[in-house]
């Protein structure tokens, strides 16, 4: 609903900016770099009205901020929902440019997009990154109230905002006049020292806190290799190193199981992600069919017709041998055919 | 500016409320030295007020008032008039007979893990002080503001009290039930009467705390004395149905702590539960507060409210009186049976300070310093008895005055005050009261003397199972009263026969301050028909 | 001399104070003490009295004021005394009875390891009697009232290990309350009306209040009087307070205490005199406890209930010789005094007859007794012929004047007063006469007989150490015992004599209790004559049915009257039916209405709060996004509520 | 154009994060969602200090990106502990907080 909403509003923002829009610099400081816009702009948004161009500006990148903001919350995977918020994230780095916020701007791309984002991408791998989330609310009726409180809270708040008498508008000209960067250093240093401090104690004390939450205190003496040795022979598993993949000399890739004694292809040899991935060739049919055309072939030259199946690989076997051949080629095939199965 | 008799009064009990809980784990005697040491200097602070204290001078004297929470105009502002100035007395003096009485009420148990941090001696002792301290500064405050925190914060070590310490298991030889499964059971007694206590009495602060926030927005001030004069002189007046929702928030919290009926249930779990000297903590000293408050607060501060709730409230007293003498009779534990006798005692009280006349009102005070007395000997012997055979059951005992004829006679002293006989000073706040209410209300003032009989009644007949008879096979060997426990309860038979024939210095000091309260409601003893028709 | 009635108090509560507190050390001392100090309070009292005698008749009022007691505005109570005529006849009475039986007491409880303790009772009991005759005001004539109440329970349950001797305690103390119920009401009374209850102001201004009130007055003293005398319907406490040892028998519950009744409506005379529908009340009471107790003596076979019967019957004469107002007030307590020597006298016989027969008391199992214990013998006999009013001796002359006096209150009432009274002595001489042969006449039924049975239990302990099971050997008992006999004895026989002599009583008395001279329809000495025939009848019967033929014993089934009379005319059963099991059944449900109702609605209201708890529980899934939604919901409701704000 | 239109995306920003926080029940993308709603608070911090032509609220919105990358430092750590007891990043797993 609120999705819906959301976009509905872009829809008609964005239906309704064309009248104002102009390509101008200012559109195309979005793919070149941040310091032309930032030049560029510096009169513009110091002043209490804005340009055209600003007005371009933010019906573009608004859309693209609310689709973003809408696919963080919509897409199944955490990384998609990452990307998302990080576009979200750029554009509004923009729009803090734009309000002459431009120490902020580049703060917020260097750190929130940069640092904090990656952060999160960091731990969506550490969680699982191919594990896509189920949609599907279990908690009875929160998605219905979440909705309608949405649904509330915007409409109030926008409400709210369209209510408010806020059409004085003294621009940044007088405070950005000494330097954006300056002007901000100004204040912090002065009237907001203490506050600075303390959020400088806050940040040693997260890191603090974080490392503590995620360090894992070794409750035991580490395992020597003998130990570990010791450990392995009791379990009873895979003493040697696995069999290599490949059959014979014919195929040596990783993707091919390693064909037993009777044909069978043996499962130890392949990697096991591999196989969860449901990436493993079986080539014992092939092989087996190779045999038979190779064994045909050798019959039609020497002239021992009408022997279909012989022994494959056994040149010199007799017909009980070649008969027997056959019946173990034919049980390799259906073998393989399991296995493809 | 002169010694701060007052705050001293009531500090000293809470520096020993924190001296005795500081004291080490191992040291559990010298705790008990301490608290009785600093209770005992609280008692000489008190007897000093009471030297100092002069009946005929001004209505509040030893006055002390100090800002304190400048936003909302509270003051701590301390003063005593003759009612409270006695009632502060009868808490210092009860406090060390409390104290005694409990000496080995808290010793942790002998099978118990030896523990540095379990200090339960400590605790209960420093509870105690604490209840004092705090009962002793409700008596004094003269802002309602303060008061109301007092009030309240009472509770608190009192729960503590009722719900950590419970009767001990009595000796192997005495004991009537084997001890396990038992004692937890009366530990989720013990735990539910605290917490009913609690609740109880929150319920009524609560509504309380409305009452007080709507007397400052009415009245702009905390101060009493200064609302008092403001109602006297007209210079305040309120809505006729303001005061009297006002004051029926206050007179709900301290008909609670009072108790009247129908809201006395929570006191016989609590003094059925808690130890013997804590019952007396609580029948003898917090509830006077609950009558004490209605004598300061409700008749000076709602005039008018109060004549227009009289009838009502003389008629839940006089249910009070009879209801809980013959609840009494009913009771098979002999501690629940006191308890109910303190209900129609307190009864007699309500009635009393809302009979509106000089008697009445004098005598309802001296009864709630008599009751204090009178109630601690019966309830602290009750205790000593209750010790030596670890049974509250009357049925449990008989006969005990072959084997321990002090005690039963300790206890028949005790009983024969309960029951108001003359010459022991319950009979003299009795008769007043008895005699101010007929004199205004013949009818119920000859209903309320019925409860002369059912108590006797009661006391008879608890004295009889107890104490007469053959002897039962469990208490053969029974020792009498030691001399600790001598000492707790000789002074206090001492006072009530003291008290009984020669009342006269409290009459003197409560007389005035009487007046005064009358004078708030404009009332005057109804004349003698005689005299009248003359 | 005034000065000396504090001392005449103080002296037994010494005594008491003393013997109580004492411990141990005292028990060889203690009934030396308690006999000393009661002596010291009689020879006090003599003295007093020989001030008063040297006095004019108008000047013999002495008052002592000692301290306030309860001053509370208006309200005016004091310690103080007044010695009168009325007053004094009672200390000499207390006195000089109770230093008696002090001295029998120390042979009869010779045995008793709680000897001392007894005493020590004993002198509370004088203590608060003397208070209780020597008041100037009704609230501490009170405070003597219940005093005399607790002696009275405390002695009565002295046995305590006994469970009937501590029930009947019990018993006493309960139903002297509701007695004292309206003594108190009284007071109330005349604290409203007159705003003082001292004596003088109280009985000064009688006149001046209405009759109404007067009325009230009165009645609730005589309720009061009815618990404290014994009287209908007040009187079931007095046959089991015989459970007591039986010197306190004779001196609370014959000579003194059972009387305070009499001096209390002595005392109010004046308001009884302003108000005939109280006097009337006042003598129906009287006329129908004379008949009572007269019945119930006829039919008990234990030698102390008898007796006691009989105490209520007389006491009934007292109380209506003062119902009939100043022609009744000097005889009834001239009856009272010769009452008390040849009560006390009779009980203390009877002590002693029980003292040498094992603590039996049942008279079925004595007979023939005068042989073995003539002092008994003769003491018993003369107190005897004075109660039955056998001419020349004291009780002739006392109850022969209440008799006239009855007759004399005129009209159908005097006729039916003057009948109950002669009907009265005539059971009188037959019940008595009946205790007499019992007792001391006819086979020896004891022989071969253990006492004491377990059916009967023994009402002095010390019976164990005597011999419990064995065949008794009445003999007579020591001196200590005797001797008051003897003293009681000379005043049975002497007391009317002398009071009458000269009509000295009632002149004595005259100046407090007023005295009018009462005009019977019939003549003087027919009425003498009639109380003469009267009394032969009543022997005569009595010699009939026990003297000529053998006692048996086993008591016989009786009439239905016999057997009624023998449960004191069921009114024990009245009150236990009506009374106890009511009140049991009263307070068990209101125990059940307590537990279940009042607690029940308090603990509805936390059950209830918790139920709704349980509910609003449910909203705590634990999901920290349902909390959030709750949180998001409620900032928007903030917001709109701002909005709202901010548009009104 | 009014510069008011940042602040009503700034608001529609926020509930989208805000109903993201509702209805996702990941632990990361909740957090991510929480991200978002603090950086619509920011551009409504900015536009304020634009429209009151003072730096306070850039100082405010600067204040806020310190105290959010605090708290996700924090956050990715607990999520990342819960993860290792729980093997699972879902909120609702971890609902102890019921009586």
């Amino acid at each position: 609903m609120i999705a819906l909403a959301g976009s509905l509003a872009a829809a008609a923002s964005s239906a309704a900016a064309p009248t104002a829009a102009a390509p101008s610099s200012l559109s195309s400081s979005l793919s070149t770099s941040f310091h032309s816009s930032l030049t560029s702009s510096l009169t513009s948004v110091a002043a209490s009205t804005t340009s055209t161009g600003e007005a371009v500006q933010f019906w573009i990148l608004g859309t693209v901020a609310v689709l973003g903001a809408l696919g963080t919350i919509l897409m199944k995977r955490a990384v998609h929902s990452a990307l998302c918020l990080a576009g979200t994230m750029i554009v509004l780095a923009v729009f803090y440019l734009a309000n002459g916020a431009y120490f902020l701007g580049v703060v917020q791309v260097v750190v929130y997009t940069g640092a904090i984002m990656m952060l999160f991408l960091f731990v969506v791998m550490l969680v699982g990154v191919t594990a896509a989330d189920s949609l599907k609310e279990t908690i009875k009726g929160q998605r219905w109230l979440a909705a309608l409180c949405g649904v509330g809270f915007g409409v109030l708040l926008i409400a709210g905002i369209g209510h408010a008498s806020l059409n004085s508008f003294n621009g940044l000209g007088q405070a950005n006049a000494g330097g954006n960067v300056q002007g901000l250093a100004a204040l912090i240093f002065t009237k907001y020292v203490f506050a600075f401090e303390i959020t400088g104690a806050l940040l040693i004390t997260a890191a603090v806190g974080a490392m503590v939450l995620t360090h894992r205190e070794r409750t035991e003496r580490l395992k020597t290799q003998r130990e570990l040795a010791q450990e392995r022979v009791r379990a009873g598993v895979q003493l040697p190193p696995l069999p290599a993949p490949g059959v014979y000399a014919r195929h040596n890739a990783v993707d091919i199981a390693g064909l037993l004694p009777d044909g069978t292809p043996s499962e130890l040899t392949v990697n096991k992600t591999l196989k969860g991935r449901g990436q493993i060739r079986d080539v014992s049919n092939e092989a087996i069919a190779d045999l038979r055309a190779l064994e045909q072939r050798s019959n039609e030259r020497l002239g021992r017709a009408g022997r279909a199946g012989g022994g494959a690989g056994r040149p010199g076997g007799g017909p009980a041998g070649g008969s027997a051949g056959g019946s173990a080629g034919g049980s390799v095939r259906d073998k393989g055919e399991e296995i493809k199965r | 500016m002169s010694f701060p008799l007052l705050t001293a009064t009531a500090a000293l009990p809470a520096l020993g409320a924190i001296a005795t809980a500081a004291v080490p784990a191992a040291r559990r005697t010298a705790a008990k030295w301490l608290a009785l040491l600093f209770s005992l200097g609280t008692l000489a602070l008190a007897v000093v007020a009471l030297v100092r204290f002069e009946p005929g001078g001004a209505r509040y004297q030893l006055t002390e008032s100090h800002a304190w929470i400048a936003e909302f105009g509270v003051r701590y502002e301390l003063g005593v008039d003759g009612i409270g100035v006695s009632l502060l007395a009868l808490t210092a003096l009860l406090v060390p007979f409390v104290i005694l009485a409990g000496w080995h009420d808290a010793d942790p148990l002998e099978d118990a893990r030896p523990n540095r941090r379990w200090r339960p001696t400590q605790g209960f002792f420093a509870l105690i002080l604490a209840v004092e301290a705090m009962v002793i500064l409700s008596f004094e405050a003269t802002d309602v503001f303060l008061f109301y925190i007092l009030f309240e914060a009472m509770l608190i070590p009192m729960y503590f009290l009722i719900g950590g310490f419970g009767d001990r298991a009595a000796p192997a030889q005495f004991a009537a039930k084997a001890a396990g499964a038992g004692d937890e059971a009366a530990a989720t007694q013990r735990s539910y009467a605290a917490v009913k206590f609690l609740l109880y009495n929150l319920a009524g602060g609560l509504i309380m705390l409305a009452a007080v926030i709507g007397l400052y927005v009415v009245a702009g001030t905390f101060s009493l004395t200064e609302i008092a004069e403001a109602r006297a002189n007209g210079s305040l007046s309120m809505a006729t149905n303001t005061e009297r929702l006002l004051f029926l928030g206050f007179f709900f919290a301290f008909a609670v702590k009072a108790p009247l009926w129908p809201l006395h249930t929570w006191l016989p779990n609590a003094m059925g539960e808690a130890t013997a000297p804590v019952a007396v903590l609580i029948t003898a000293v917090v509830d006077k507060v609950g009558t004490f408050a209605m004598l300061r607060f409700c008749l000076q501060l709602f005039p008018e409210a109060s004549k227009w709730a009289t009838p009502a409230i003389l008629v839940l007293a006089l249910i009070s009186i009879v209801y809980g003498a013959l609840l009494a009779v009913g009771q098979r534990d002999m501690k629940r049976l006191i308890a109910y006798a303190s209900i129609s005692h307190f009864g007699f009280i309500i009635m009393g300070i809302f009979a509106m006349t000089s008697q009445g009102q004098s005598g309802a005070t001296l009864y709630m310093i008599n009751h204090g007395i009178s109630t601690a000997a019966l309830m602290l012997v009750a205790g000593f008895l209750i010790s030596r055979r670890g049974s509250r059951l009357i049925a449990d005992y008989g006969g005990v005055q072959k084997v321990a004829p002090v005690l039963a006679g300790t206890f028949l002293i005790g009983g024969l005050a309960t029951l108001s006989l003359p010459g022991l000073s319950p009979f003299v706040s009795e008769f007043l009261v008895l005699v101010g209410t007929f004199s205004r209300y013949p009818v119920i003032g000859v209903i309320a003397t019925l409860g002369i009989v059912l108590a006797a009644l009661y006391v008879l007949v608890l004295y009889q199972r107890t104490m007469t008879g053959p002897v039962k096979a469990e208490i053969r060997t029974m020792p009498d009263l030691r001399v600790r426990e001598l000492v707790v309860v000789a002074p206090l038979i001492a006072l009530l026969l003291f008290l009984g024939v020669y009342p006269k210095p409290l009459t003197q000091i409560v007389d005035p301050a009487v007046e005064h309260t009358l004078s708030d409601v404009q009332k005057t003893d109804p004349k003698p028909e005689v005299e009248a028709a003359r | 001399m005034e000065n000396l009635i504090a001392p005449l108090i103080a002296a037994p509560l010494l005594g008491a104070a003393v013997l109580l507190c004492g411990g141990r050390r005292l028990d060889r001392a203690g009934h030396w003490i308690g006999t000393v100090l009661a002596g010291a309070s009689f020879v006090i009292g003599v003295l007093l009295f020989a001030d008063l005698l040297g006095r004019g008749a108008e000047d013999r009022t002495l008052h002592q004021h000692l301290f306030s007691w309860i001053p509370v505005g208006s309200f005016r109570a004091d310690i103080a005394f007044q010695l009168d005529q009325l007053s004094m006849t009672f200390v000499l009475l207390i006195t000089g009875v109770g230093t008696l039986i002090h001295i029998y007491s120390i042979g009869y409880m010779e045995h008793d390891e709680r000897r001392r303790r007894f005493f020590g009772y004993l002198n509370l009991f004088l203590a608060a009697m003397l208070l209780l005759v020597l008041a100037d005001n009704y609230l501490l004539l009170y405070m003597g009232w219940e005093g005399v109440g607790l002696a009275s329970y405390l002695l009565i349950g002295f046995w305590q290990h006994k469970p009937s001797a501590a029930t009947a305690a019990k018993k006493a103390f309960l139903v002297n309350r509701v007695g004292d119920l309206g003594l108190s009401i009284a007071i109330m009374l005349m604290f409203t009306t007159f705003g003082t209850f001292a004596f003088g102001p109280v009985l000064g201004a009688a006149g001046d209040a209405s009759e109404g009130k007067l009325t009230a007055i009165g009645l609730m003293l005589l309720l009061a009087a009815c618990g404290k005398s014994a009287q209908v319907p007040l009187q079931s406490w007095l046959g089991d307070a015989m459970e007591g040892p039986t010197p306190v028998s004779a001196l609370i519950h014959a000579a003194t205490m059972v009387t305070a009744g009499v001096y209390l409506i002595t005392r109010s005379g004046a308001i009884f005199n302003g108000a005939p529908d109280a006097q009337l009340v006042v003598v129906v009471v009287g006329a129908v406890t004379l008949l009572f107790g007269a019945i119930v003596g006829c039919a008990k076979d234990d030698i102390k209930k008898a007796l006691a019967g009989s105490t209520m019957s007389q006491i009934g004469y007292m109380i209506l010789a003062a119902g009939l107002g100043p022609i009744g007030y000097v005889f009834a307590i001239m009856h009272l005094v010769t009452h008390g020597f040849f009560k006390a006298g009779l009980f203390l016989g009877a002590g002693s007859v029980m003292h040498g027969m094992n603590d039996e008391v049942d008279m079925r199992k004595y007979g023939g007794l005068r042989k073995y214990m003539p002092v008994t013998f003769v003491t018993f006999g003369l107190g005897y012929l004075a109660i039955i009013g056998f001419p020349g001796l004291s009780g002739f002359f006392s109850k022969d004047k209440i008799i006239e006096a009855a007759f004399a209150k005129g009209g159908t009432e005097g006729w039916i007063l003057g009948g109950v009274a002669l009907l009265g002595a005539a059971i009188t001489a037959f019940y008595m006469t009946r205790v007499m042969l019992m007792t001391f006449f006819g086979e020896e039924r004891w022989r071969g007989r253990e006492t004491a049975s377990p059916a009967e239990p023994s009402a002095e302990p010390a019976a164990e150490e005597r011999g419990r099971h064995a065949e008794p050997h009445p003999h007579e008992s020591p001196k200590s015992m005797t001797i008051p006999m003897v003293v009681l004895a000379f005043g049975s026989v002497f007391a009317g004599g002398l009071f009458s002599f000269g009509d000295s009583f009632v002149r004595w008395l005259e100046p407090v209790t007023g005295y009018a001279h009462g005009h019977p329809p019939i003549s003087a000495a027919a009425v003498t004559t009639a109380t003469v025939v009267a009394l032969v009848i009543g022997v005569a019967v009595a010699w009939l049915m026990y003297g000529r033929v053998p006692v048996p014993v086993t008591a016989p089934r009786g009439s239905l009257l016999t057997r009624a009379a023998r449960r004191d005319l069921l009114q024990d059963d009245f009150n236990h039916v009506v009374l106890v099991r009511g009140g049991e059944h009263l307070t068990r449900s209101l125990v059940y209405v307590d537990h279940t109702l009042v607690d029940g609605v308090v603990n509805g209201t936390a059950a209830s709060f918790g139920g709704l708890s349980g509910r609003l529980r449910k909203l705590q899934n634990g999901y920290a996004r349902s909390y959030a939604v709750t949180m998001f919901g409620g900032t928007a409701v903030l917001i709109a509520a701002t909005l709202l704000m901010r548009a009104v | 154009m009014n510069p008011v239109y940042y602040l009503y995306l700034a608001s529609l920003l926020f509930t989208i994060g805000a109903a993201g926080v509702l209805i996702r029940r990941n632990a990361i993308v909740l957090f991510m969602c929480v991200e978002l709603m603090l950086n619509a608070c920011n551009l409504a911090f900015v536009t304020f200090a634009r429209m009151h032509g003072n730096l306070d609220g850039q100082i405010i919105a600067f204040f806020t990106m310190v105290v959010a990358a605090a708290e996700v430092v924090v956050g990715l750590a607990i999520i990342v502990s819960v993860f290792r007891s729980r093997h699972s990043a879902s909120v609702d797993d971890a609902s102890l907080m019921k009586l």
